[in-house]
């Protein structure tokens, strides 16, 4: 039991804004009152609940191989063990202990991965089982799927979506994710598509048709988050209309756009990019079916890894840096390459900048959720500075006078006053989320949400304050304690069984005996083994 | 002047990126006996392993068998430190600047990724002179590194500025990747030399064998050499004045690459 | 105090100088024919900066050169820093750059510096490389003879030029054997060069003109010719005069290079050692003739 | 009683369709399982009659094996854990959480085989693909210092060669394969063309495709002491610049000759130019059934896929300084815990020796000349057969192990969890 009081609370879902109230902890859930316990004078502090991170590559193969392959980037950050803590490395590809340290640490209580392939999914859960603190969940790719493209071309949209069903299940994930659907199937033979229209090579079916189809099997599931979409064309120039035509495509249908940031650029193909935000941020403040998480990118080094193959391997042609290229039977590919953000660069300054034109312009917070499509565009540790960068004008202005003016100018950043308020903050890092993946227990304070809570000490310098808060609270137990771990749990892995008619599993199984180099039968996750502490959301479909 | 005499033989590696001048400045001796070393796996104090005479300053002297001793030097960026006897790992790694001396011979990954000042080697190096660490963009990027003996394998590996020199023979792939700089080895040369070579100057006086990447160009006097060698001389080296005045058969390389680099060989004729 | 030397007499007046940059350039060759080569060529069309835009001569043969080569060293001045780097990249690219066998190196160190190699390195197209050697850059640019290597800055510094003095002879043979024994031993000062042919000029001028497009005149106070028709400032007796101007990379050298000059012309036949000035007016440095005899004398008596 | 779909972990194909037989306490038949599996199956699945836990070869309870062991390693100041290539990554995710309580140094298998492929991913990168993609659409087959024939017997035939796949529907003849190696081994039977270079020049062969592959004309005369043609070399970079998806398995005679992470280094070049003309891909060929396992659980838990060292009390990585032949042959490591290896006989003179003098804890499922010369040895039970737990194959597939059958050994897993506990209480942390 435990007892928060005298802190101004933030809670959006339930429109307290500030007021100081007192937040009772009983068994792991927020309750009415408590009679005992600890107490925590929160008095001069901000309670929030604690954060929501929708976005982040934190476990499963891509994330592991980009940590083999980046010695020198853990090298630069290692992480000590305590006498209750494990070691490891930080920096752009933390390991999976740190991840959960800092994670916890800056007050975020739950992060998802956003492309787990499925046939690797066991290794997500391996990795979940040795990422403490947070609870967690995956999205799991779809958007190339052989067998979902088949369907589609064949009309076969029940059987397509029951087989979305049987894959979420046999992978315990949570979503459906696409990654440049149809264009990984063409990097396979070292092609791409360029629009939504074009045809997938020896499948029948346009991006479109994939984006379409995907989008209603999972509304028709009840999923709580229906589908989950890294557009196509990523980093191109030009590459807006691309974006604007995948939400037209969405009409009507539930969908969520990834990292936008990286997918809202005017120009022409290989040229400069411009911001074409306003276009975009327009469509979305009309379109209450759309929500968006950022990707904003932050200047350094770091790791970009990717389900887009064919985008990778145009970094590691632009860069020269080292690439990786996995393509992954039948279902997805993966690539991977260092990249350095530099604020003298053009192009890098223009990314910078359209990133917080989206945090700008999109009008209702509670459609966009803050992210840094860790580590693509910075590693999650810099959310703070994000929030700083939005809260405070004149932390802005500051920052804009040290990157590259020429492209700066170009874009619409210098002239927006906008200022994100403590309660926009928690929409954007902690309510909203929540509400887009359709996590009914997370992102609030209200009775029976889960208590996970955060607390910062009140200050001026936003960065400062979400960097380091005073106490973490995961459910109901004090976690971190001024800024350090004072124990460690592992949270839980939170996913979805959706119900399916059985009878598709017939064809499945013929498909895995053709095409797949593992059984059927030895295919699908064992939830008793690979997930401790597991935790299933409803597909209930009143969402 | 501080002077370091181990104290007995070491069994597990010393862990001592504290022997530093950057760190040793204004401490008393029981400040430098008192600076925290690892052995092995636990915590100790410098002075648990070396007798320390004189206050810490930035010139150190240590004396002894260090070939356990790892880090001596690294990062350091002024002074001077010099070594009677033989070193550990990592010697001078990521230095950026004063000098090092060693009457002896190091560990492998000496100089790894310094970015200025010097070493000077009395006896053998190990391998990775000057190189990379695994995963690393660039090896040393300014600077200089003297070995009168001989270096092992990827001496000057991803290499991107300075100048390495090695009297006696260097292993396998020196120089392999090198980005730009000088590497030249007056001893025999491993297989394999220059691969990978972005720019950069491979200089040998004995014809190696070469990948089929390079290609041959021209003999001749380049003046830039002149210019290294006769600096070496004032380095202490002794040159012999015909590899001055001499001519260089120029192989130029790798074309896997940017094929921008060159390896230069000393033409006998 | 004496006011002459072998009987001729010091005037007591002051060669006025003014402030120009300076800059050292160092050329070796495969011997020394190929490396005066180049540096004649360059330092041709270099007497004064109003038309040539700069001012250099060849200063020393060299004993130790950067690469060990026969070598000489060629200083030049301009009126800026900017002017003085593109005459620098002109010449160097058109005589040196051009010329078998040579590499170029700065010779001065100064805080100053200037681009040099680093702009001369686009001739190599490309193929050009570079090479930190004991701290400083140098550029390998590829030549169909081999391969030309230039420093990539040149130092640069304030320095002096217009230093001079005013022999004033009965004939014009003496004048121009005084002359000549000057400049010869001024050859030996480090520091200083005579930009003119030979290190001899025979038209001093004054400022300004009738005309109003030319800056410069005529000395026609010390036009023997003129001593008639001009206001004259010449004793009875002379009948030849020449000048021997010196810039230099400071005040010292400038000195002693007078110092040195003025002791050698002073032979029989000569009536008068002036300067050339402007009346203080225009010129930063003054070089009083009386004061440099003397101040040198005493020092070399004192080093004695 | 018959078990399906069970998951062979002898070698890095980890085959997940064999159907074993079970007969009262052991094991009669493992069908669809090669010649090497088999007798995996049968070997292991036969009770054994080694004591559960020796201290100088005398038999004790697990319990005072334990006590011992974990005095052992908690004494040491430079220990050593070693191995875990044949182990669930279940058990070695607890060596590592050992390793780490331990202030020591951890390795696996992988410094002794493919470390240079791993060394070669952190230089370069590397374009690769699961074997589902080499199954469905590779018709260029390239197996380079590696003899599937008699390491991975069943790889040619379930994953690259014969089978067929969704773009390569004729299977066999739809694709082509070529043996590289310096002798002619039993694979070049399977394979269309076998081309037998010169020892010790692998790396030049690679550089020079390379360049072809960049549309550079490499130096003949250096090709010719390479054992090839110049027709030869030019033949094979045309066959690799026009086929639709070429793979190159890369064995361990690329990582484990002169050159070592440079020969590899080479092949993931060489692909990576191939990748401006074809799909190409590498993949390699892992040997023990979980190497590629204990790759990935140190990765993840310490950012490093072997030789990690935590004596600073954070993982720090350097092969050459934390590999095992390293510490060994330098005299650092002063105990040693090896799981599931034989290190003492396979590893080098010198290495061998510094291990068999050091105080060695061993945990094995069988005898083997390591477990005799331990200070303790530990029989356990076999993952896979006795035991469930995560295998990944070499293509970092996961793949979970079915229990066929009980055992009244304990897993490596219980064994190293209690050796945490132990540790930990004496280093009271």
């Amino acid at each position: 039991m435990l007892k928060i009081v005298n802190g101004a609370v933030y809670d959006p879902a339930n429109n307290i804004d500030g007021e100081v109230r007192d937040v009772c902890i009983d068994d792991g859930k927020v309750v009415d009152s408590v009679e005992g316990g600890r107490t925590i004078d929160a008095s001069g502090m901000i309670v929030m609940p604690g954060g929501v991170d929708m976005h982040a590559h934190i476990a499963g193969p891509k994330v592991n191989t980009a940590r083999k392959m980046r010695p020198e980037d853990h090298r630069l950050d290692p992480v000590p063990r305590t006498s209750l803590t494990r070691s490891g490395v930080g920096k752009s590809v933390p390991s999976t202990f740190a991840t959960g340290y800092r994670y916890a640490a800056m007050g975020y209580t739950t992060a998802f991965d956003a492309a787990v392939p499925p046939i690797a999914a066991r290794h997500a859960h391996e990795e979940f089982s040795d990422i403490p603190v947070v609870d967690k969940g995956f999205f799991v790719l779809m958007g190339n799927n052989e067998y979902i493209m088949q369907q589609i071309a064949a009309g076969e949209r029940g059987r397509m979506r029951d087989y979305v069903a049987w894959l979420l299940q046999a992978t315990k994930g949570y979503a459906i994710k696409m990654v440049n659907p149809g264009g990984v199937e063409m990097w396979k033979s070292l092609g791409n598509t360029h629009t939504l229209d074009e045809e997938v090579v020896g499948f029948g079916v346009t991006p479109r048709g994939i984006i379409r189809s995907l989008a209603e099997a999972g509304m028709e599931l009840h999923l709580p988050h229906p589908v989950h979409i890294h557009c196509n064309e990523l980093g191109v120039a030009g590459n807006w209309e691309t974006t604007l035509e995948t939400m037209k495509t969405l009409d009507g249908v539930r969908g969520h756009l990834a990292h936008v940031q990286f997918h809202s650029y005017g120009g022409d193909p290989g040229g400069m990019f411009v911001s074409r935000v306003p276009e975009l941020a327009e469509y979305v403040n009309t379109h209450p079916n759309l929500t968006v998480d950022v990707g904003q990118i932050l200047f350094g080094d770091t790791t970009s890894m990717t389900g887009d193959g064919p985008l990778a391997h145009m970094l590691h042609q632009v860069t020269g840096r080292k690439w990786v290229n996995v393509d992954v039977e039948n279902e997805c590919g993966c690539g991977i390459v260092p990249i350095e953000y530099k604020d003298k660069s053009h192009m890098h300054t223009t990314q910078w900048a359209v990133g917080l034109e989206w945090y700008l312009m999109v009008n209702d917070p509670w459609r966009i959720a803050l992210s840094t499509d860790h580590p693509n565009g910075a590693s999650f540790v810099s959310y703070p500075q994000v929030i700083r960068l939005l809260m405070d004008r004149e932390f802005r202005r500051e920052a804009i006078k040290k990157v590259n003016p020429k492209a700066v100018a170009k874009t619409a950043l210098p002239d927006l006053d906008r200022e994100y308020s403590l309660f926009e903050i928690a929409i954007i890092t902690r309510a909203a989320p929540a509400r887009i993946l359709g996590l009914k227990h997370k992102g609030h304070l209200g009775i029976g949400a889960d208590a996970d809570v955060t607390i910062y000490d009140k200050c001026d310098d936003a960065e400062k304050m979400f960097s380091v808060p005073r106490y973490v609270i995961k459910e109901g137990e004090v976690l971190v304690e001024d800024g350090s771990i004072r124990r460690e749990t592992f949270g839980k892995t939170l996913y979805v069984a959706p119900v399916y008619d059985t009878a598709v599993e017939k064809d499945i199984r013929e498909y895995f005996r053709k095409y797949y180099t593992i059984e059927f039968e030895n295919y699908p996750v064992q939830l008793e083994h690979y997930l401790p502490r597991p935790r299933e959301v409803a597909t209930t479909g009143d969402s | 002047m501080t002077v370091l005499t181990l104290k007995s033989q070491l069994q597990a590696p010393l862990e001592a990126g504290v022997i530093v001048p950057d760190r040793f400045a204004g401490n008393s001796v029981a400040a430098v006996a008192g600076m925290p070393v690892t052995y092995g796996n636990e915590a100790a104090c410098l002075g648990d392993f070396f007798k320390v005479a004189g206050a810490g300053s930035t010139e150190i002297v240590l004396e002894g068998d260090l070939g356990r001793v790892k880090n001596i030097a690294a990062g350091m960026t002024r002074g001077k430190i010099t070594v009677h006897g033989d070193a550990g790992m990592h010697l001078g790694s990521e230095m950026r600047g004063g000098v090092i001396n060693v009457y002896g011979n190091v560990g492998d990954w000496a100089g790894s990724e310094m970015k200025g000042g010097k070493i000077h080697i009395h006896g053998n190096a190990g391998h990775g002179l000057g190189g990379a660490y695994r995963g690393s963009r660039r090896g040393m990027n300014r600077g200089m590194i003297i070995v009168e003996g001989n270096a092992g394998n990827e001496a000057g590996a991803v290499m991107r500025r300075g100048l390495i020199v090695v009297a006696g023979n260097a292993g396998d792939f020196a120089g392999a990747f090198m980005i730009a700089g000088t590497l030249m080895v007056f001893g025999k040369l491993g297989i394999r030399a220059g691969a990978g070579l972005l720019r950069g100057t491979l200089v040998t006086f004995n014809q190696p064998e070469l990948l089929p990447t390079f290609c041959y160009d021209c003999s001749y006097s380049p003046s830039f050499l002149k210019l290294i060698l006769r600096d070496l001389r004032l380095q202490g080296l002794s040159i012999s004045e015909e590899y001055i005045t001499g001519c260089y058969r120029r192989y130029s390389g790798d074309f896997n690459r940017l094929g921008k680099g060159e390896i230069l060989v000393y033409d006998q004729r | 105090m004496t006011h002459s030397i072998n009987g001729v007499e010091i005037e007591d007046t002051f060669a006025e100088a003014f402030g120009m940059w300076g800059s050292r350039v160092i050329i070796t060759a495969v011997n020394r024919k190929w490396a005066r080569e180049a540096a004649s060529k360059m330092t041709g069309f270099a007497t004064s900066v109003i038309r040539c835009h700069c001012e250099g001569a060849i200063e020393l043969d060299l004993k130790q050169t950067p690469d060990g080569r026969p070598g000489v060293s060629v200083l030049f001045f301009g009126f800026s820093k900017d002017s003085l780097a593109q005459q620098l990249i002109d010449r160097i690219g058109q005589c040196v750059l051009t010329c078998p066998t040579t590499a170029c190196f700065n010779g001065l160190d100064a805080g100053d510096k200037v681009s040099v190699g680093g702009q001369l390195r686009f001739f190599g197209d490309g193929y050009q490389s570079s090479k930190v050697i004991a701290g400083c850059r140098y550029w390998r640019i590829p030549v169909m003879e081999g391969e030309f290597l230039v420093e990539d800055k040149f130092g640069v510094q304030p320095a002096v030029a217009g230093g001079n003095f005013l022999i004033l002879g009965s004939d014009p043979g003496v004048t121009l054997q005084a002359a000549e024994l000057a400049v010869e031993a001024m050859q030996h000062v480090p520091g200083v060069i005579m930009p003119f042919p030979g290190g001899i000029v025979r038209s001093g001028s004054k400022v300004g003109s009738r005309y109003k497009f030319l800056k410069a005149s005529t000395n026609d106070a010390f036009c023997p010719s003129l001593r008639g028709v001009a206001d004259t400032d010449l004793p009875e007796g002379v009948n030849s005069v020449l000048e021997i101007v010196i810039n230099g990379l400071d005040v010292q050298s400038i000195e002693k290079a007078t110092c040195e000059g003025i002791q050698a012309a002073c032979i029989p036949g000569i009536r008068r050692i002036s300067a050339g000035n402007y009346g203080g007016n225009l010129g930063k440095f003054k070089f009083y003739l009386q004061k440099i005899m003397e101040e040198t004398r005493r020092n070399d008596r004192t080093d004695a | 009683m018959q078990v399906d779909h069970v998951v062979c972990a002898f070698c890095g194909c980890v085959c997940d369709d064999i159907s074993v037989t079970v007969e009262g306490d052991r094991i009669t038949k493992a069908k669809n399982a090669c010649v090497l599996g088999k007798s995996w199956f049968l070997s292991h699945g036969t009770p054994s009659d080694l004591p559960v836990a020796r201290i100088e070869g005398k038999p004790v309870s697990l319990d005072r094996g334990i006590e011992e062991a974990a005095r052992c390693l908690a004494n040491a100041r430079y220990p050593l854990i070693y191995g875990l290539s044949s182990t669930s990554c279940e058990a070695q995710r607890k060596a590592v959480a050992l390793a780490e309580v331990l202030g020591g140094c951890i390795d696996c298998c992988t410094s002794v085989c493919h470390g240079p492929s791993g060394m070669a991913l952190q230089g370069v990168g590397e374009p690769t693909c699961t074997l589902g993609e080499v199954k469905n659409r590779a018709d260029l087959i390239i197996y380079w210092g590696s003899n599937p024939a008699e390491s991975h017997p069943r790889h040619m035939a379930r994953y690259a060669v014969t089978p067929k796949g969704m773009f390569v529907p004729d299977g066999r003849k739809g694709r082509t394969v070529v043996l590289i190696d310096v002798r002619r081994t039993p694979s070049a039977r399977a394979a269309d063309i076998f081309l037998q270079i010169k020892p010790g020049k692998d790396f030049e062969v690679l550089w020079a495709l390379q360049a072809l592959a960049n549309g550079q004309k490499p130096d003949e005369i250096s090709i010719e002491n390479t054992g090839l043609t110049y027709e030869q070399l030019t033949g094979l970079a045309d066959r690799m610049m026009h086929c639709k998806f070429g793979v190159i398995f890369v064995g361990q005679g690329l990582t484990q000759t002169r050159g070592k992470h440079f020969n590899t280094s080479a092949v993931f070049l060489l692909v990576r130019a191939l990748n401006r003309h074809v799909k190409f891909a590498l993949i390699p060929m892992r040997g023990h059934g979980n190497v590629t396992g204990i790759d990935n659980v140190l990765a993840w838990q310490t950012g490093y896929p072997f030789g990690v060292n935590f004596s600073l009390g954070y993982p720090r990585f350097n092969p050459g300084e934390y590999t095992v032949v390293d510490l060994l042959s330098r005299g650092e490591a002063d105990a040693a815990l090896v799981v599931a290896a034989d290190p003492i006989s396979s590893l080098p003179g010198k290495a061998a020796r510094r291990l068999a003098e050091i105080p060695l804890v061993s945990l094995d499922t069988h005898d083997s000349e390591t477990t005799r010369s331990a200070r303790i040895a530990f029989t356990t039970s076999t993952a896979g057969i006795h035991a469930e737990g995560t295998v990944y194959r070499m293509d970092n597939i996961p793949i979970h192990l079915r229990k066929v059958m009980d055992s009244s050994y304990p897993s490596d897993e219980e064994v190293l969890d209690r050796l945490l506990a132990g540790v930990k209480e004496l280093k009271a942390c």
